[in-house]
């Protein structure tokens, strides 16, 4: 893996030992940061990337966010999680400037980013992906990948008549796609187009192309949405690496296992509201959250006996209905 | 029958002054619509403000040929930014209404009362082209082989026309395959995926509206230089609707779709013509009288559309994957 | 392509196309060696058989690409099949249109774009119960309780909704018609684990009150939980099958699909 | 009115004089300068009237006769100077405007004809004038405003017809100015070729383009659409749809410029500030009750709804149990019959040409996309702003120049609102 | 190239260059047939007055082959359409014309599109003859000495009409004139004799030929409710006139003038009966002699309007003469004698008549049907006739004038 973020980091990744020394501080230095902070929602941290304040976004009647003060710590892996329609995607977009606030400030690595357009909020360093993804259609997925590197030569126009400028950066930045297209079993599909690609396989693209820019923030909207679980779980491999990178991920999932599995710390939104936040293991045993969404099974998936017995009330249920419906 | 008419005229047609016309307008519209996706349906006004912009420099300011080209040159590019700084925000059909808008209204601009003096009226401008022929190196006389002949003044015409097409479709060729040609293309499948990875989506589609009306307004120089008038009535959005049709014919982002398509787009038109004529001249076709034979051409060719494209939706270059993936 | 996984020490490996098949004459449904694909000259699909006897909850499961739900739209009338047959009640439906399926009782909720964005989302639920209008009032009270969210809303327009209210509306337009064979494509992804349970259960609830279900689902344990049998699909033909169980325990489709993220 | 009156007789005056005229006017026996002079219709005698060279060389004076008129005879042509002595005049008359010096020129071998209109003294021309000056700019912006409407209306016919197919099947129909033209020119077929009278002629005609649009999608649209031909393809194959029908119609018709029989040149009825043809009310009517009852239909009722299901996502609305060819058929049938009534509707206010559809077709996209793309009630609204702007700008624009009003009207609309008067923002995400 | 000061001159040179040396070169050297090429309207607003023109050549032609053609070879004749300005139509049958070796060019019947191709065809080194441009340009036009007109130019249309008005009686008057350069330059005219005898102009719309209706022209007009109002324009006319009926100004309240464009047979007749009665208007051209419209008539049976027949009729006489005369049917030899033919000389009527002078070695003077026809330095007619007619109940106009004027085009 070779990563624009790396070489401030790792150098040669090869040497195995070596790398998991390196994941054990990284990891470990989140979780120290984590240690004793207070679990109310806006609590500060000690080095945040990204901080929030006041954020509101009305459609019409309905306040989709309302964020009072939120932030983001650097170099961890963060978990936003919440019911749907608690205003996640819509935070995302406002904070990635693809759609206006009605109010709010926020920064980024102490940079003012209220009001900065789109592409001037990826180029500083924070990326998004889509939950309705977004792939380049008529474009190979190889073109795809190539096309999130950042500060192409080639891009420029004048210096895109002259190949001699930009070929070897090409050669590169192919290279490096090449690596993460493996990762994501893509590799296959290289010169498929996108648009011929399944709804899993265009989540996946979209996480590696959104990686290609090698952000300092990355914010993931559901990207394992749909994704097979074997893939999944080695995919969660590599943005544990990108944390060890000094990469700061901040994503949204429902997957409660891969939550459990990666996040250093969890924030939850409902109606638009931040509500709680704290490491994995203490949210998911919030009264609050475990109401708000989690639901009957938040530590672990239905044991065989469990899904039985839920099975077993439902057949309950029906068959009163039905008597129900008869006895009319 | 005259096949000999026939068949020289449709040759002339061929490499004739009309594809270099209608080749350049062509290879404009591939940039903006096949290779961005700007649905721009203003060509035709690329085309008149170079026109207009040389024949007014030189009759009314009397100022040498060369200063005309760069008026019409500088024309260009600020009516592409004029038209693009409104229209580039919206989405792709919007943008068509606007530029088939901005088309006509340059158009009755053109030809209105109010400006006559400069513009002409709906007559147009003449007589700006002697510096041109001035520049001509060849000799008096007739040249071709066999029954294909030109005249001096065409051949002169035809030489400079077909280098500047095959510089147009060289840096095409050079950009498309760049980095900057790859942005492009993925503005056309997807603005916002494009604006996630940090590139600055508006500059980027200003460029190509800036550089397709650039090499559409060649087309408007050389169809003043060969008619040796403008007028506004010829800048019409049936020309820009030509200018597409030849693009689908020869195959939408294809470097060399517009050159071949305005080459079957004028043979079809000049062959169907004459043949037609012919045919009626010399009693083939009783029912109809020669004056009948425009609309019956123009029908024809329409046919003639329509088959092809049904033959071949992708174009004659075209990909056929490309089309079937649903680019909605 | 790369062959597909070698199938080993796994019992629920398809070795034998006709033991797989056994059981199949009296299904509801059934696909045979069904080849069909997008673009000219590609096959996505290579020959799947599938076959759901009546009342039957079937899972289909696989990695992304596999074809799974290519091969619902394929059933469904929504991509040419090549070749093969579809079959339902005995009745051959092979490219049969969409609608025509709709009015013999079968259901389906698309993958990707499974709403009408610009309706609302009561006129989505209408368009639901398409085909039998009348039933709509008793039906729109029988989603809206499922999906409180979706009542308070009724007036939004689907395109506006977020990806998990997206979904529920997209569920909620399926269960209109009271279908008697429901092909879902991951009704589970994007939702909150809250109501990715209430798909679930409802799924195992609509089969007891004896609807035909096919699943393909990403979250496949879950899925392989409450299924009486399973597919793993893989590059365009079944790999293995098998009860639910079976499945969810065999080591070789836990290591190429299901993982040990999510520990059983 | 008096006005008319003296204006009349005045030109049943002139019409005497130039049935005299004619008999002795022979170009070589006149080279000079002629004239007659009238009040209120009645000959002026006596009037002085001197003629002198350009330089003031006094060529001769003349005084007008018993039928006021004087004459004239010069030696060579050329710039001369003529007077008129308002003392001469009867009383409490005078020249209008005051000016009672002319300059005209004398070409050789004919004689020019020289004007003094006069007018009885005190008619208090000026302040008359200024008044009637202000009203009639009121009067011009209504008569201006009912035109806008009578145009939008027609407008918003076409662009019901053309936003319904646009809307569900995305087509953007460049051929769509063409079924206007076919209804019109077949409305005609009926009126003119079979002595139809109008209202079956044109019932007939929307009914026959109804079926065309039937079988348009039926064996054209619907096979391209069935081969997976993509959207772009199919709008520049409408472009050859629209070159060969127009064609075609021109072929039949023929290249000029024609009206139906019935209801040719109605005068119109004064209603106060506004002058229109009964029959551009009764249009009026009609088109009004057509777009509100289409509209509502695609609002309320199921197959209005499924047409934009269908629109928004045909796999999805075939998975509903929709029959999406069906709906499509439906939605070309009537869009081909909207179309057409558009077309005899343009007719009958306008005229018929083969390119009468192409012409507006521009207004119809403009009309469409201002109200915001594939909203009926948006294809309404944009397109009476589209024509009211076109008709009202003049007020202020040269007419020629009317289009660029409205068309820069749109544009600004659409940088303010991107979607449109009537459409909706799209969700990002 | 017309244009400004020193461009022009500038463009002479090169663009001269074919002409002059059109006599060298083998192909415009003349191959031994005069090929005449037509450029009229079969399409667009003018092809109401498309049929009597090709029938005005159809007819000359035919005449001139049974007397035995030209240089001993039949006359051959190729039809093109001209279209309109608003498509370009013109410029590929004049390419076409040209591909076949047309020595001479006759039309177009619009001015605005004639003046689209004339740099073509003069450059070319062939001879553009116009049965019915009346626009003042072409009198200026640097046209290498190689463009011919029977129609005279508007100063005269426009001084007949105008005075015509002024002598009804008009002082305010409204022109309503199509926007090119027939139109404008037309309306100049008549508003500058109109004002000069006296009237005023009190409003003036120069409109777009294009436009879908004319409503708005309409309104303004009607605010200054004047006394004449003068239609200049095509086919569109009638679209005009059905706003002024429906906007209350009526021929029978203001009086309506039209002319050559608009005064058609055709075009009108579906209006209530007598909705132009009394309406005057002009067409160049002195009186017919029945005979000859009756043989028009037999090449085309359907013909209603016949203006500019005459005048394409003897457009096609003279291009043969000037061949004849020149001995050699190269365009810049027939634009040689063109002029010399017209006048001076012994007169003769028809070309079987003036040929026989010819062989016999004599100077001739042909005098056409549509008038004396001599052509001044400019190759303009010297002298002309307008026929002014009147239209009656039946919304047609007699085809005897009501009064012929005719004048020096100079004045
Ligand atoms: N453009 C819009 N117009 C109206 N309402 C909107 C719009 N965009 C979002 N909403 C509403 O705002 C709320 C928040 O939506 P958002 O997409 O942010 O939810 P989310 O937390 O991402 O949910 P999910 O987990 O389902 O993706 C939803 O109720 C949605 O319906
Ligand atoms: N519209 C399309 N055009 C062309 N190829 C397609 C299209 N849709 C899917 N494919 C191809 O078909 C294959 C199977 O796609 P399908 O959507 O059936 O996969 P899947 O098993 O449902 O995967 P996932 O779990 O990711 O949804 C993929 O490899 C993809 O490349
Ligand atoms: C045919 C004529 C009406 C043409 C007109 N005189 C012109 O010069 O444009
Ligand atoms: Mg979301
Ligand atoms: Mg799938």
């Amino acid at each position: 893996m070779r990563d624009d973020t790396m070489d401030e980091t790792t150098g040669e990744s090869s040497d195995e030992s070596k790398d998991a020394a390196v994941t054990a501080t990284r990891k470990a230095a989140a979780l120290e940061a984590f240690k004793d902070m207070a679990r109310e929602p806006g609590v500060a941290k000690p080095d945040p990337i990204l901080v929030v304040d006041k954020v509101v976004r009305r459609f019409g009647g309905l306040t989709a966010v309302d964020v009072e003060h939120v932030e983001v710590q650097r170099g961890a892996i963060t978990a936003l999680i919440g019911p749907n329609g608690a205003g996640k995607t819509t935070f995302f977009n406002q904070l990635t400037g693809f759609d206006t606030a009605d109010a709010g400030t926020w920064t980024f690595n102490g940079r003012a980013m209220s009001g900065v357009p789109a592409h001037k909020v990826a180029r500083a360093g924070m990326v998004r992906t889509f939950q309705l993804t977004k792939a380049l259609s008529r474009l190979t997925v190889m073109e795809n990948m190539r096309l999130g590197a950042q500060q192409q030569k080639g891009e420029s126009f004048w210096r895109a008549l002259v190949p001699g400028f930009w070929r070897s950066q090409e050669q590169e930045i192919t290279e490096r796609a090449e690596e993460l297209l493996v990762r994501f079993k893509l590799d296959a599909k290289r010169d498929d187009f996108a648009g011929s690609l399944s709804g899993g396989q265009r989540k996946l693209l979209e996480m590696a192309r959104a990686l290609m820019v090698g952000p300092e923030l990355v914010m993931l909207d559901e990207p394992m949405a749909g994704v097979n679980p074997a893939l999944t779980q080695s995919l969660l491999g590599h943005v544990k690496d990108l944390r060890e990178q000094g990469m700061t991920v901040l994503f949204v999932e429902h997957d409660m296992d891969m939550v459990r599995d990666i996040s250093d710390w969890v924030i939850v939104m409902a109606q638009g509201a931040v509500i709680a936040e704290g490491p994995p293991s203490t949210i998911m045993s919030d009264e609050r959250v475990i109401d708000a969404y989690l639901g009957a099974h938040h530590d672990a998936p239905l044991s065989d006996t469990e899904l039985q017995a839920q099975l077993h009330d439902a057949e309950a249920e029906l068959e009163a209905e039905i008597e129900e419906e008869t006895q009319k | 029958m005259d096949w000999l008419t026939i068949f020289t005229t449709t040759v002339h047609a061929a490499i004739g002054w009309e594809t270099v016309v209608y080749g350049l307008a062509a290879i404009g519209v591939n940039i903006h619509f096949g290779y961005t996706g700007l649905l721009n349906f203003g060509q035709a006004a690329f085309m008149a403000v170079a026109g207009y912009g040389l024949a007014v420099t030189v009759t009314v300011l009397n100022l040498p040929f060369w200063v005309g080209i760069f008026v019409g040159l500088g024309a260009a590019v600020l009516l592409a930014l004029l038209m693009g700084i409104p229209t580039l925000q919206l989405r792709a059909d919007y943008l068509a209404i606007v530029t088939i808008a901005a088309a006509e209204i340059i158009r009755l601009i053109f030809r209105s009362v109010q400006f006559k003096g400069v513009f002409g009226g709906s007559d147009g401008r003449r007589g700006f082209n002697g510096d041109f022929y001035a520049m001509n190196p060849y000799p008096e006389g007739r040249y071709g082989i066999g029954p294909i002949v030109f005249d001096e003044r065409t051949l002169w015409l035809l030489t400079v026309g077909w280098i500047v097409v095959l510089l147009a479709c060289g840096l095409v060729y050079l950009l498309m395959k760049s980095p900057w040609g790859r942005v492009l293309k993925a503005i056309r499948e997807d603005e916002d995926a494009v604006r996630a990875l940090g590139k600055n989506v508006f500059a980027y589609k200003m460029q190509s509206l800036v550089l397709g009306g650039v090499v559409g307004c060649f087309g408007g120089f050389f169809y003043g230089l060969y008619n040796g008038a403008v007028q506004p009535d010829v800048f019409g959005t049936e020309m820009t609707f030509f200018a597409y049709t030849i693009v689908i014919l020869g195959g939408a982002a294809r470097v060399f779709g517009p050159v071949v398509g305005a080459m079957i787009f004028w043979v079809l038109f000049v062959f169907i013509g004459n043949l037609l004529a012919e045919l009626v001249a010399n009693g083939y076709i009783p029912f109809m009288t020669s004056i009948q034979v425009g609309p019956i051409r123009y029908a024809l060719v329409g046919l003639g559309f329509i088959l092809l494209l049904i033959v071949r939706p992708q174009g004659i270059f075209g990909d056929k994957r490309e089309i079937a993936i649903d680019a909605r | 392509m790369n062959a597909v996984p070698e199938p080993a020490e796994s019992k629920a490996a398809i070795t034998d196309r006709a033991a797989h098949l056994e059981g199949a004459e009296n299904a509801l449904l059934r696909c045979d060696e069904l080849i069909a694909g997008y673009l000219p000259g590609v096959n996505i699909l290579n020959g799947a058989d599938l076959y759901v006897a009546e009342g039957e909850l079937i899972g289909i499961i696989g990695p992304n690409g596999a074809g799974k739900s290519t091969l619902l739209k394929a059933m469904f009338g929504l991509v040419n099949i090549r070749s093969g047959t579809v079959l339902l009640k005995g009745e051959n439906i092979t490219n049969m249109k969409a609608h025509a399926l709709v009015s013999r009782g079968v259901g389906y909720v698309p993958q990707t774009n499974n709403v009408f964005p610009s309706l609302t989302i009561e006129e989505n639920l209408e368009m639901g119960a398409f085909q039998v209008p009348g039933k709509f009032k008793e039906r729109f009270e029988f989603v809206a309780e499922l999906f409180p969210a979706l009542k308070e809303r009724r007036k939004q327009r689907a395109g506006s909704l977020s990806g998990g209210e997206r979904q529920m509306v997209a569920m909620a337009r399926a269960l209109m018609t009271e279908p008697s064979v429901l092909l879902l494509d991951e009704p589970s992804a994007g939702l909150s684990p809250k109501l990715q349970d209430l798909v679930f259960i409802q799924a195992q609830q609509i089969n007891k009150a004896g609807v035909t279900v096919i699943m393909v689902e990403q979250n496949a344990r879950r899925c392989l939980q409450i299924c009486h049998r399973g597919y793993v699909l893989d590059q365009g033909r079944n790999a293995y099958s098998g009860t639910g169980r079976e499945l969810a325990n065999d080591p070789k489709v836990i290591e190429l699909y299901l993982g040990t993220l999510a520990k059983a | 009115m008096r006005r008319a009156v003296i204006a009349f007789t005045a030109f049943l005056g002139g019409l005497i004089f130039l049935l005299a005229g004619p008999a002795h006017a022979g170009p070589a026996d006149c080279q000079g300068l002629k004239g007659t002079l009238k009040l209120q219709g009645q000959p002026v005698n006596g009037a002085k009237i001197s003629v002198t060279t350009e330089g003031g060389q006094p060529v001769q004076e003349v005084t007008s006769n018993a039928q006021g008129i004087w004459d004239v005879q010069v030696d060579k042509p050329g710039k001369y100077k003529v007077t008129l002595d308002p003392g001469s005049l009867p009383q409490n008359s005078q020249v209008r405007g005051g000016n009672n010096v002319r300059t005209p020129t004398v070409y050789e071998g004919n004689c020019s004809t020289v004007l003094f209109a006069l007018e009885a003294k005190g008619a208090a021309a000026g302040a008359d004038q200024e008044a009637t000056g202000e009203s009639s700019f009121w009067a011009q912006a209504a008569q201006l405003a009912f035109e806008g409407l009578n145009l939008g209306l027609i407008i918003a016919l076409g662009a019901l017809g053309l936003s319904l197919i646009y809307g569900t099947t995305g087509l953007t129909n460049f051929a769509h100015g063409e079924l206007v033209t076919l209804g019109a020119v077949l409305a005609y077929a009926f009126n003119v070729g079979f002595s139809i009278q109008l209202i079956p002629a044109a019932i007939l005609a929307v009914v026959v383009a109804g079926a065309l649009g039937y079988g348009q999608d039926r064996f054209f649209w619907g096979q391209l659409r069935k081969r997976g031909t993509g959207t772009i393809a199919m709008m520049i194959i409408s472009i050859g749809v629209a070159i060969l029908l127009r064609n075609l119609i021109q072929f039949f018709f023929g290249p000029q410029t024609e009206t139906f029989t019935d209801y040719n040149t109605q005068a119109g009825l004064q209603l106060g500030p506004i002058s229109a043809a009964p029959k551009n009310l009764w249009a009026m009517g009609i088109e009004l009750a057509v777009l509100v009852v289409v509209g509502l239909a695609l609002m309320k009722t199921r197959t209005g709804k499924a047409a934009r299901a269908v629109s928004d996502n045909p796999a999805l609305a075939a998975s509903s149990g929709i029959n999406v060819d069906r709906v499509i058929r439906i939605i070309w049938t009537g869009g081909g019959a909207i179309a057409a009534l558009a077309g005899v509707m343009l007719g009958l206010s306008q005229s018929l040409k083969f390119t009468m559809g192409q012409d507006i077709l521009l207004l119809i996209f403009a009309g469409v996309t201002l109200g915001g793309l594939g909203t009926a009630f948006g294809a309404l609204v944009g397109s009476i702003v589209v024509g009211v702007f076109i008709q009202v700008s003049t007020l202020w624009v040269p007419p020629e120049l009317k289009s660029v009003g409205a068309l820069v009207v749109l544009i600004v609309v659409l940088l303010f609102r991107p979607q449109g008067i009537l459409g909706r923002r799209e969700r990002i995400g | 190239g017309g244009g400004g000061g020193d461009t022009a001159s500038e463009t002479s040179p090169s663009s001269a260059a074919p002409a002059a040396s059109s006599s060298a070169p083998a192909a415009t050297k003349g191959d031994g047939t005069l090929t005449i090429g037509t450029l009229l309207p079969q399409t667009g607003n003018l092809a109401f007055l498309g049929p009597p023109e090709f029938a005005g050549v159809d007819l000359a032609i035919k005449e001139i082959n049974e007397a035995g053609g030209v240089l001993g070879k039949p006359v051959a004749k190729i039809d093109t359409d001209s279209g309109d300005t608003t498509t370009n139509i013109a410029s590929q049958s004049v390419d076409k014309l040209l591909a076949q070796k047309a020595d001479a060019i006759i039309g177009a019947a619009s001015s605005s599109v004639s003046e689209s191709v004339v740099d073509k065809i003069t450059g070319a080194g062939v001879v553009q003859f116009s049965p019915a441009n009346t626009s003042d340009k072409f009198t200026t036009l640097n046209d290498q000495g190689l463009y011919f007109r029977t129609a005279p130019p508007d100063k005269l249309q426009g001084r007949v009409l105008g005075d015509l008005i002024v002598a009804d009686g008009s002082d305010t008057v409204a022109i309503f004139a199509m926007q090119d350069s027939y139109g404008t330059g037309l309306a100049d005219q008549v508003q500058k004799t109109v004002t000069d005898g006296g009237a005023e102009v009190v409003e003036r719309v120069d409109y777009d030929p294009k436009a879908a209706d004319f409503s708005a022209e309409v309104t303004k007009i009607k605010s200054k409710s004047p006394k004449a109002i003068v239609l200049i324009g095509f086919e569109e006319t009638s679209k005009v006139i059905q706003e002024l009926v429906k906007q209350g100004l009526p021929a029978s309240k203001h009086k309506w003038y039209m002319v050559d464009g608009n005064t058609s047979n055709t075009n009108y007749l579906k209006m209530p009966k007598g909705t132009l009665k009394g309406v005057k208007g002009t067409i160049p051209g002195a009186a017919a002699p029945e005979e000859f419209q009756k043989k028009l008539l037999e090449v085309d049976k359907e013909l209603e309007d016949f203006s500019y027949a005459p005048e394409s009729y003897d457009a096609a006489n003279l291009i043969a003469l000037a061949a004849e005369a020149a001995k050699s049917d190269a365009g810049a030899d027939i634009a040689a004698k063109l002029a010399e033919v017209s006048k001076g000389g012994e007169k003769c009527k028809s070309f079987k008549e003036c040929v026989d002078l010819l062989k016999a070695g004599k100077d001739i003077d042909y005098d056409g049907v549509s008038g004396p026809v001599e052509f001044n330095d400019a190759g303009d007619p010297a002298v002309a006739t307008i026929g002014i007619y009147e239209y009656g109940d039946d919304n047609k106009y007699g085809s005897k004038a009501i009064e012929y004027r005719t004048g020096n085009i100079a004045g």
